[in-house]
């Protein structure tokens, strides 16, 4: 319960940073926290008290984690990391035309 | 594949008289096809493509029994006539196009509910309220009375076999239609009534204008009147009679546009003044237009006498009727004589007259191909006219069927008389020499009209009213919506966590409503 | 039965996207060879399975799967192709092959960097489609949008880095939480393989339910721009340059609205979409946003902004009628999905063509445009009509089809939006006609400006090229208009396999 | 709209969607323990069937390889994007780096550095790590490079193309042994199953150690190339 609760203020951090500000790195950063509290609760949530889940060689099988949900969140971080470079690349392009980041001097993004 | 094919073939219909109107339309697009060999100098190739595509979609039309066929034929109808306009001008494209997508869409609809009704074919309907709605859709499609306004501007602007095909047998495809879908028992009063408005409007209109071709178009809507009049009758006698009288007028008319064309050609003019003495240079011509107005007019010995005879008859009888009729068939008269006294009038030194012929008839050499047509559309008038049983068994009720050709002369006179006695003194009529006619003229008189009923000595631009109707109202409306939920990227954006907080306390919401 | 030919289906063009880079270090004239060998293989395949398995798409059969890595389904990922993603697969690969001619001639600059990324939506889209395994379509969703992303900013314009951030902005969103509702069916299924949900996902409590359902559903509107979400759409189809838009409104948003029909009627089941109420709710939504579409075109001043609004109209009205879950709402759906396929990327295509020489996109600019190049203005007024929806052409018989499906289900609200949607159609593009022919008087200086104030894109156009894609589309408008009845198979089997949701799992859990 | 207003409202939907994700995430029962399914029978039968210790790695690289080639494809075409838009730059010549102190010690550091990367996506399946961590440790020393040495000093060590060369390699060591395997066992991806030797030796879990290596030669390059765009300046004089 208590992963669920961070969870959700994660979230709406990230959100409201994506939402309210108007810096559009500062929206970036929002939107990466958005997906880490994602990744976060998805490793907090399969989280059963076990290892994580590497035999180690001449030790036997214990209680291990859910290796699928870890492996998922790798492939995930990647993902976001990659489109979070894509987008500030775009800003740094959109800089070179309106010398400006703030979202309310550029006019083009709301219509 | 083979489905659609047979299903295709299998809602033909080969009943009662559609067939015999439907050799009649390819007929006149044969007729109109051969006059537009000299006429048409551009894309000729292109112009034949659409003129078969037209031709097979008019077939489909009037013998087909299956909603999805018959729209889809006329769409095509629609479409290869819009683009046949194009010859003569883009604007008439235009306005063409939205008066018949407007009227498609109306029928479109009103076929759906047809269809959702149980009238799963293409048959007489007894839903009055149906009926109703297709009667505004065939309107907008055929210029019935009060949708007639885009009928006389695009058919007299257009080029002259386009009038021909667009005057001769397009709008009739909407008649035929409705001769269709009203129950032959009882006809239908609101058509019958619109019947005898188009017939006094148009017959009016087309005294007034002095311009052949407006003139033409003005009597396509007076002429049509009768048959909106047959069929909103009922009765068995006055649908053979509309029948009829789309076949005579449809011969008729079809020649008269492709005559004025050659004159048009011949004199640089199209205002009836100018054609004084063209029996004389243009005999062949003149005959051509000689029989087909003595069939508008309806004097007796011609296609139109026969067709609204048999109307007039089947109407009830009485001393009112007779007048009214009377009254009719004058105002035809009136138009159809005017241009037949400036045809006679000869005010010319003919002393070399055998010179002045053999010029004509050399021009009659290069031409022959128009000449031909108006040979073959001034025959069918005569057929029509003199053996009107002759299409067939579908007409065999008429083998026995007394014309009464005594009364015919005897009004037929007296209409001359009149006629000629008006003509002469040319009181009363206003005739006016309109060179141009376009449909924005038109509106804005409309608007103009109604706006002067209103409020007096208040000028209106109507041209800003028409902007303000058709087009800035819109996208003023259009333009506020969108700005209301374009506001900035923040309210678009929280659209996403009201929609999910939606979304997710859906079973709540649900049940608390 | 498995078939390899499915995977290369998909690794056939990532080849070529990695391949293109190495190539421009070596010979760059070479790039062209690889593109067209690659489409070539991609078009070789498809039509060896096509020929293969004739007899099992007539009659609905065919399923073909695919392993990888041989591990059974819900250990490992597996591909499947059944007729439903047949058909998709089929008409996309067409339409993308007709988008890559069209960029031949189109695109000067960087065209090393667009045909990686152009491949890479190509196998993208394929593996979206075949997919079997939601955390594998989240994957090849990424994917999509990262590709798609890039190429709207393709032409390094103010405007076209704009658009690139509002679309990833609702985009990344709409991904993320897909991420999070893949996780979340992981949870409380322990699989990911899509037959396997499909198996168990009626068992859990309508609660859960409710939450993933919730959680996919605003990904998914958000993917296609249907109303709450519809803002980044217009921009980003006017901004980029015309193959991409092509591609973003030809194909992107068929294959959402593909991956929208696997979801739910396979893995979450229409039933439990009723039993938790939501269709009614999503019927209204999608309606609502095609009225919106439509309004919102009437007052577009930029002709590519108004075929991206009456995008949204489309679209909308599409997920309406095949929200109503009949068997004419499917057959008219998906016939309209490859009209507006073929429609909207054939006019995107001729725009780029008929605005090469202009400033802007705007209205004003647009006079003349139809005096310039009257055949390609000409096949984009077809093109129009077929938007509109005129008889001959393959608009009208899908129009015709949803409006018999809106009827037949009394939805008579949806039945009003289709023929909403043609009327204002008509008065909004028929705007854009007259003024294309309106007579517009350049010297030649005027004109050398206006070429030089365009990137040097519309310079190196290869006109024939273009223009011959141009027809093409609208070639297949009009056969296809005429000959509507040659998709009726397809569609049948097609339709079949989305209503025969066990036949699914058993295949691919038992095979 | 007034910009207070607009607040409140953004806050009072805000509180709407947590109170909405709070109610719903009361319904989700906890993940007290594995299910039988997928993961119950990685773990029991992941070793035996990969020969890869780390299971996280059997997963990534073997059960559910093909997400992993999709996401190295999603770096790829985020670097061909990236590229893409800022290629219209040049690179600025600054600083001369830092002092000569931190010169010498980074150049004595830098093999070490490069031997743990290697170390990292080699031991991939044995040890936590695997292609992309020690990928980005790779792309790291390119970065460090710039800073201390000036941004010039890397360009022209390791230049755009061969970096290109390195990213496009390793996506083809990945591709090509998916396509390896379809020659081999029949299947796409598949291990193959000839390359193990003792299970926890370097050389085990069959093609994992391979696929990591390219993927780590990929996101090392692939990082690079897209910190090299982003410090580069714009061509004032392009157009």
């Amino acid at each position: 319960m208590r992963n669920n609760f961070i969870f959700i203020i994660l979230f709406m951090l990230g959100l409201y940073a994506l939402i309210m500000k108007t810096n559009l790195i500062k929206n970036v950063i929002g939107l990466n926290i958005m997906e880490a509290s994602i990744f976060f609760w998805v490793i907090a949530f399969s989280d059963v008290g076990g290892e994580v889940a590497i035999h180690k060689m001449g030790e036997e099988f214990s209680k291990f984690n859910d290796p699928v949900p870890q492996a998922l969140t790798l492939t995930g971080i990647v993902i976001g990391a990659s489109t979070a470079a894509l987008l500030l690349t775009l800003i740094i392009e959109l800089n070179q035309f309106t010398d400006t980041i703030d979202r309310d001097e550029i006019e083009g993004l709301n219509n | 594949m083979a489905l659609l094919w047979q299903q295709f073939l299998a809602s033909f219909s080969f009943e009662s008289y559609f067939p015999l109107l439907a050799e009649v339309g390819v007929i006149l697009t044969l007729i109109t096809a051969l006059a537009a060999w000299n006429y048409i100098k551009e894309y000729k190739f292109w112009y034949y493509i659409l003129t078969l595509i037209y031709l097979i979609s008019t077939v489909v039309v009037i013998l087909t029994t299956d909603w999805f066929f018959f729209l889809f034929a006329w769409e095509m109808v629609t479409l290869t006539t819009t683009f046949l306009l194009a010859w003569s001008s883009w604007k008439l494209v235009k306005q063409y196009f939205v008066i018949q997508f407007t009227g498609s869409s109306i029928l479109l609809f009103a076929a759906l509910a047809a269809n959702a009704l149980g009238y799963t074919e293409i048959a007489a309907i007894d839903s009055v309220l149906l009926q109703f709605v297709l009667i505004i859709g065939m309107a907008t499609k055929s210029g019935i009375f009060i949708f007639h306004f885009w009928l006389p501007p695009i058919h007299s602007e257009a080029p002259s076999p386009v009038s021909a095909i667009l005057s001769g047998w397009v709008v009739k495809l909407g008649y035929i239609f409705l001769l269709k879908i009203i129950p032959i028992e009882s006809g239908n009063t609101m058509l019958y009534l619109l019947g005898i408005a188009m017939v006094v409007y148009g017959g009016w209109q087309a005294v007034r204008s002095a311009d052949l071709k407006i003139m033409l178009a003005y009597s396509t809507v007076s002429q049509l009147g009768f048959i909106a009049l047959a069929i909103g009758t009922g009765g068995e006698l006055a649908f053979l009679g509309a029948v009829l009288f789309i076949i005579a007028h449809g011969f008729a008319k079809t020649t008269l546009f492709i005559t004025s064309g050659i004159l048009q050609r011949e004199y640089g003019s199209r205002v009836v003044y100018d054609f004084k003495g063209a029996i004389f240079k243009r005999p062949l011509t003149s005959l051509a237009v000689i029989i087909s107005f003595l069939s508008l007019a309806g004097l007796v010995f011609s296609a139109g006498y026969n067709a609204k005879y048999l109307i007039s008859s089947a109407q009830l009888p009485g001393l009112l009727t007779k007048v009214v009729f009377f009254g009719f068939a004058l105002i035809s008269a009136i138009y159809s004589l005017r241009i037949l006294y400036w045809i006679f009038i000869v005010d010319e030194d003919y002393s070399n007259f055998a010179d002045k012929l053999k010029k004509a008839l050399n021009s009659y050499q290069i031409y022959s191909t128009d000449i031909l047509a108006i040979l073959f559309g001034t025959l069918g008038v005569l057929i029509v006219a003199f053996w009107p049983e002759m299409p067939g068994d579908m007409l065999e009720y008429l083998v026995d069927y007394d014309f009464n050709i005594i009364a015919g002369v005897r009004d037929s006179i007296i209409y001359i008389l009149l006629a000629v006695y008006l003509i002469h003194n040319n009181a009363g009529f206003k005739v006016k020499v309109r060179d141009h006619l376009s449909l924005e003229r038109y509106l804005r008189s409309a608007l103009d009209f109604i706006f002067s009923m209103s409020r007096k000595n208040v000028k209106f631009d109507t041209d800003k009213i028409f902007e303000t109707v058709f087009y800035n109202t819109i996208f003023n409306t259009s333009k506020k919506i969108h700005d209301f939920f374009y506001q900035d990227l923040t309210i678009q954006l929280l659209w996403i966590p009201v929609f999910l907080s939606i979304l997710l306390l859906w079973q709540q919401i649900y049940s608390y409503f | 039965m498995m078939e390899t030919r499915i995977i290369l289906l998909i690794i056939v063009p990532l080849g070529t996207a990695f391949i293109i880079p190495f190539i421009d270090l070596i010979n760059a004239k070479l790039r062209r060879f690889f593109v067209l060998l690659g489409i070539s293989i991609q078009i070789f395949n498809l039509t060896s399975i096509v020929v293969q398995y004739f007899d099992q798409i007539r009659d609905g059969s065919l399923f073909l799967q695919y392993h990888l890595g041989g591990w059974q389904p819900p250990f490992g990922i597996n591909l499947v192709m059944d007729n439903l993603s047949f058909l998709f697969i089929a008409i996309v690969t067409l339409s993308l092959l007709f988008i890559i001619i069209y960029s031949i001639g189109y695109v000067g600059h960087h065209e090393g960097k667009f045909y990686v990324l152009y491949f890479i939506i190509i196998a993208a889209s394929n593996g979206a489609m075949l997919t079997g395994d939601l955390f594998n379509m989240y994957v090849f969703i990424e994917l999509l949008t990262i590709a798609s992303g890039a190429l709207i900013a393709f032409q390094r314009s103010h405007p076209g880095s704009e658009a690139a951030i509002k679309y990833l902005f609702y985009n990344i969103i709409a991904g993320s939480l897909i991420f999070f509702g893949v996780l979340l069916t992981y949870f409380n299924l322990g699989t990911l393989t899509m037959a396997d949900v499909a198996n168990n996902f009626a068992a859990l409590e309508s609660g859960i339910q409710l939450f993933i359902t919730a959680i996919f559903l605003t990904a998914l509107l958000i993917k296609m721009g249907v109303f709450p979400f519809l803002f980044w759409l217009p921009k980003s189809y006017d901004s980029s340059p015309a193959p991409v838009t092509a591609v973003l409104s030809g194909v992107l948003s068929k294959i959402y609205l593909y991956l929208f029909i696997r979801l739910i009627w396979t893995v979450i089941g229409f039933e439990t979409i009723v039993a938790l109420n939501l269709n009614i709710l999503l019927i209204d939504i999608a309606l609502f946003s095609s009225f919106l579409g439509h309004v919102f075109a009437l007052q577009a001043n930029n002709i590519k902004r108004l075929l991206g609004y009456s995008s949204i109209g489309h679209i909308g009205m599409i997920f309406a009628v095949i929200m109503l879950n009949t068997e004419a709402g499917f057959y008219g759906g998906i016939l309209h999905i490859i009209a507006h396929m073929f429609m909207k990327a054939g006019l995107f295509v001729a725009c780029g063509y008929l605005l090469q020489y202009t400033v802007s996109n705007h209205y004003r600019d647009f006079k003349g445009v139809g005096l310039r190049d009257k055949p390609v203005f000409i096949a984009f007024i077809i093109l129009l009509l077929s938007m509109i929806g005129m008889p001959p052409l393959l608009g009208f018989a899908s129009k015709w089809f949803i409006l018999m499906a809106f009827l037949e289900a009394q939805s008579y609200f949806g039945a009003f939006i289709v023929i909403f949607g043609s009327l204002t159609a008509v008065i909004y593009y028929l705007r854009y006609i007259a003024k294309g022919f309106e007579e517009v008087r350049l010297s030649e200086d005027d004109l050398k400006m206006e070429v030089f104030n365009q990137p040097l894109l519309s310079v190196l156009y290869r006109e024939k090229i273009v223009t011959f894609i141009t027809y093409a589309y609208t070639a297949v408008i009009i056969i296809f208009g005429f000959g509507f009845r040659f998709l009726n198979i397809p569609l049948r089997m097609s339709i079949e396999s989305i209503m025969n949701v066990e036949r699914y799992i058993e295949l691919v859990l038992g095979g | 709209m007034h910009k207070y207003l607009k607040k409140t409202l953004v806050i009072s939907v805000f509180i709407l969607t947590a109170i909405a994700l709070y109610e719903n995430f009361l319904l989700v029962p906890e993940y007290t323990g594995l299910r039988t399914g997928v993961s119950d029978y990685i773990i029991s039968s992941g070793l035996s069937d990969t020969g890869s210790l780390n299971l996280i790695t059997a997963v990534l690289y073997d059960y559910r390889a093909f997400d992993s080639l999709g996401e190295s494809t999603v770096i790829f075409g985020a670097v061909s994007g990236i590229v893409l838009i800022l290629s219209r730059k040049m690179l600025p010549v600054s600083s001369r780096g830092l002092s000569f102190i931190v010169k010498r010690t980074f150049g004595l550091v830098t093999p070490f550095i490069a031997l743990f990367s290697l170390y990292v996506i080699t031991h991939g399946h044995l040890s936590p790590g695997g292609g992309f961590q020690g990928g980005v440790i790779l792309a790291v020393i390119s970065i460090i490079f710039s800073i201390v040495y000036g941004s010039a000093f890397d360009y022209r060590r390791y230049s755009p193309q061969v970096k290109t060369a390195m990213e496009t390699m390793g996506a083809f060591t990945f591709l090509g042994l998916g396509v390896v395997g379809i020659l081999m066992e029949g299947f796409f991806l598949k291990n193959l199953g000839f390359l193990t030797a003792r299970t926890g030796t370097l050389i085990s879990a069959g093609s994992i150690p391979y696929v990591n290596f390219g993927v780590g030669i990929k996101v090392g390059a692939g990082l690079a190339i897209i910190f090299y765009s982003m410090i580069q300046k714009t061509f004032k004089e392009d157009f």
